[in-house]
């Protein structure tokens, strides 16, 4: 095991990744950049290098600082939590050429995965089915008619380094093509300094069903079960739950088997989770793979008992996953409700700022995630999840019952948050019954 | 008035609040603010605090010594410029192990002198002292490792 | 003035609260907030706290350990004596539906006479007033159900 | 199931039951006395009546007032939580004359069970073994004497209405018989205003083994396994676990049986806890019954993933427990800490007052149940319980390691805790290896 790793990151998952070393018995060194100079989560790490200033571009971005850190740090390995460096292949194979640990999978499978292109070609290559579209980028607008023409309007142009719902357009016909086309191309450039967009048949009010795998370096994937992340709003995951409440045994089984044979013919390793789209006749189809720790997976933390970051750490230093897949058994449901520091009255406005109090919710079945403490300031400049609150109960119902109980106990004094919009999802007779696509929280919104 | 307190508001506890952290996190002893009739004093320490407005009758002279014009006392620390570390890294004050320091106490300095080199990723990078004046202080060890905005020299702008 | 701290609220407990916890959470020794008539001053440590708002005599310029006279305030309202529930139940002013109340605004009464039932567990518990004085308010409706401690009758002992 | 009920207890049992109804869609009544006024797990309850002066016998403990509040509170049924009213049994039937139900067993069966002497004749009666002694009360000293040499030394003298310690003595020959009678029967008087005393051989160096049970009004009584509660001080739990570490398998099979067997002799249903010791060969005798939920019944519901409040109340409402034995299977390692506002480095005197900041632990594994937020004042006049921090793990050592990790995150600041107590446990070698027996704390804080 490694006596002391490097956090890339910042805020809860750079908690998270601190409470599973010290769990584990390893030493951690965090990074920051001064706009989290206070951030309190910093005193639970052994030692806190500044990085650079605020912008994240400088900091936690910066390659070359963040190596460095890890060098005076003298760290083993790197954990790169989620965003910032966490998939970028580069930074992977940095590591690899300074000879430190990369907590997460190999550059090479990286690489597979992290291009949709050649995802797509991946799970073609593991029989695992896409959504039909173009094989690869499209050239002009031209060959996007005829693409669309072939497999069927509606159609789904999206950016091939894209996500979080950026340069994506919908195209009902011909005409609405041309324009869409334009746009898509022009944001995808603007966002992701990468103009490529490709084609897909548009699947309507899909659900978003996601497998976690977990492999080790010794050629063993396992699954632990699909989370549901269908309540979205605006591409944006709000609340995730497992098991998918309609998903029927079969469809499950297969969708796990799916996501494993294509972890293990990208030679994948670590943490990592297969994206789905699953249509109302429960066809599914590939989307991509998130080749980090999610945000999410605290829900399949608790219907598995695994911890998945322990996991990730244990794998990167090559320890054998000490499991068995069928061992690896649901039990009960998990929900998990992002609280962010948003304005539901200003349409979702990030509301930074001083947390002047903040009572936690505790009690049976209920975990909470958040480096938010009283007095702690939520700074501007990055994304403004201030904590996690996750629920685990021997049925649906009751951890709907139990998330009710615990959103109602939290106290977030002094900023906005969306705190009544889960509550007001929660209580929505569609949700109950499972009646949730992707375009359910906005449906709702509307009315 | 800053914006902080409007005298209108002289009894709003959060402010109030707001104040006395303000003066904790610059370790201030005394704060007093005044426009027109309005007014607030405060004093840690000392532990005297006051607020007045309009109507109110002047504030005695206070319970002490007290009113006296803030800290004045490290009046030379508060004129000197610091060159601090623009990047994450390990800090050498010479070119090479038997190469003399880029600069010592009491050397005068301009600012496209070289100040020391940090080294990150094997890189040596030449760090300019980006100020004119005396070193009066190298504030980090030869080798040491630093962060970025590290203190690493203290400069007189005046001497 | 703000909402915070309306003149008319000036011996808002809960706002005088909220100052003492500020105070105490920061170990001030003395806080002293004034506009127009109104003042709070509250020290620590010597523990002098007195309040003052415009019927108030003027409070004395300050630092004083004399200014123990307290709640010298609404004057009216601080003599007042109030008969508190010594249980939990429901309080009946009459000891039947048809019966007289045992007392009415603008009634004298004694310590011995009593002033309302509180019934509890089919219990009727005559509660004698306890006080002299003459009835100035009734705190609660006849029926409903009253807390331990929670002010039943006001009592003007001076009228 | 019930409407509205009223809450005969504070601080973290009140709000453990609030939490409860609130799931289950229950409204609630706290009372509270003078000194808990400004607690603020009042605000979570549906309405809050105060019930008398701080002082416990004038206020939590007086039935005419708890049953006046819970008259004008218009409650449908009475949680007693524990300590307090929870084991009396005339309170259970002022309950019931009053037509207010009992959140507890039937007064009948706690009676049987409460007094320690008829609770030996029920275990006898259940086929339940009991640690040798005399029959009932003994009349004098003669007859301490003489049974003393029949069951052989050393014995152990108990008040019959006694707990927690008081009115015990030790006896190794005749001789320290004669004054160990009188110091026992004394302090039984003054502290418990009755005399009785019995005498049983005294198990050196025990374990303290507990069986959770739950029944409901249908005759179905089931266990939820054991506890360990070695890890005390002064007859004071200090940290739980289940399941316990060193018991065999068969062994714990026969207690659990012998549990279930006793309480469906007794009729009793609600939850219960019945008590054993475990001699150093791993012979158990029956101890005595706590007909109430425990302050440790967190470690229960974590392995088991059943919720025993909620389950109080169903029960108590008349519906059926919807278990099956087989199904009730523990999962992993739970292990609870208590944390006391006492201070470990003046002999744990009790340390109450205002807490000027609480950062409560979180993350995977840990459960949090405490009253506790920054600026609550701990009052002097009860016990000195501020929270209880749970956690659950595959394993004990994985349980033992998030524990340390999750006490180290902890901050009470303000007050003392015996958090420092915990983490000496915790690291201690004769812990780990769970050489634990009720003697373990104040053997490791002697030496």
């Amino acid at each position: 095991m490694f006596k002391r790793i490097l956090i890339a990151n910042r805020g809860e998952i750079a908690l998270r990744v601190i409470r599973a070393c010290r769990e584990l018995g390893v030493e951690t060194v965090a990074i920051f950049s001064e706009a989290d100079r206070d951030a309190p989560y910093l005193d639970l790490a052994d030692e806190a290098i500044c990085v650079g200033p605020a912008r994240a571009a400088d900091s936690y971005l910066r390659i070359d600082r963040v190596i460095s850190a890890a060098e005076i740090g003298n760290v083993q390995a790197i954990h790169p939590g989620y965003g910032f460096l966490s998939e970028n292949s580069h930074f992977a194979e940095v590591c690899r050429s300074c000879d430190i640990g990369f907590i997460g999978p190999a550059p090479e499978a990286m690489e597979r995965v992290g291009d949709k292109n050649s995802a797509r070609a991946l799970a073609r290559e593991a029989g695992v089915p896409t959504v039909p579209g173009s094989d690869g980028l499209v050239a002009s607008e031209q060959d996007a008619v005829r693409i669309a023409r072939e497999i069927g309007f509606p159609v789904l142009l999206k950016a091939t380094a894209g996500g979080g719902g950026k340069g994506m357009r919908v195209a009902a016909n011909d005409l609405a093509l041309a324009s869409a086309w334009q746009q898509a191309s022009a944001e995808a450039q603007a966002a992701f300094g990468n103009p490529g967009i490709y084609i897909e048949r548009y699947v309507e009010r899909p659900r978003h069903v996601e497998i976690q795998i977990l492999g080790d370096r010794h050629g063993n994937v396992f699954h632990l079960w699909e989370r549901d992340c269908s309540t979205q709003r605006r591409h944006q995951k709000l609340i995730e739950e497992s098991p998918s409440p309609r998903l029927p045994a079969e469809t499950r089984r297969t969708m796990c088997d799916a996501a494993v044979r294509l972890a293990k013919t990208a030679g994948y390793y670590s943490a990592g989770t297969v994206e789905f789209i699953v249509d109302q006749q429960d066809n599914f189809y590939f989307i991509e793979v998130n080749a980090r720790i999610q945000v999410e997976h605290p829900v399949s933390e608790m219907v598995t008992g695994i911890d998945l970051v322990k996991a990730q750490i244990r794998v990167a230093a090559g320890e054998k996953l000490d499991l068995r897949q069928d061992d690896i058994r649901p039990r009960g449901h998990a929900i998990e409700c992002r609280i962010n520091a948003e304005d539901p009255a200003t349409n979702f406005r990030p509301c930074p700022g001083r947390i002047d109090r903040i009572i936690a919710p505790g009690g049976f079945g209920v975990r909470w995630d958040s480096h938010a403490t009283t007095g702690y300031v939520v700074p501007p400049h990055y994304d403004s999840l201030v904590g996690k609150l996750i629920v685990h109960q021997p049925t649906r119902r009751e951890a709907i019952d139990t998330m009710i109980r615990a959103l109602k106990e939290l106290r977030v004094q002094g900023i906005k948050t969306t705190v009544p919009l889960h509550l007001e999802v929660l209580a929505n007779t569609a949700f109950h019954e499972a009646q949730v696509d992707t375009t359910f929280v906005e449906r709702m919104l509307a009315g | 008035m800053c914006a902080a307190l409007n005298p209108g508001d002289i009894f709003d506890v959060k402010k109030v609040r707001r104040l006395i952290e303000l003066m904790k996190e610059h370790d201030l002893s005394e704060l007093d603010l005044k426009q027109a009739d309005n007014r607030v004093r405060i004093r840690r320490g000392g532990e005297v605090v006051a607020y007045s407005a309009p109507a109110a009758p002047p504030p005695r002279p206070a319970a002490a010594s007290a009113e006296t014009s803030a800290p004045q006392a490290p009046a030379a620390d508060a004129r000197m410029l610091v060159i601090k570390s623009p990047m994450v890294g390990t800090f050498y004050r010479a070119s090479g192990p038997d190469a003399a320091p880029f600069v010592k106490v009491g050397d005068r300095i301009a600012p496209e002198k070289t100040a020391c080199i940090i080294e990150a990723m094997k890189v040596f990078n030449e760090i300019p002292a980006g100020v004119s004046g005396q070193v009066v202080a190298i504030l980090v060890e030869n080798g040491a490792p630093v962060e970025f905005g590290q203190p690493l020299i203290k400069v007189d702008p005046e001497a």
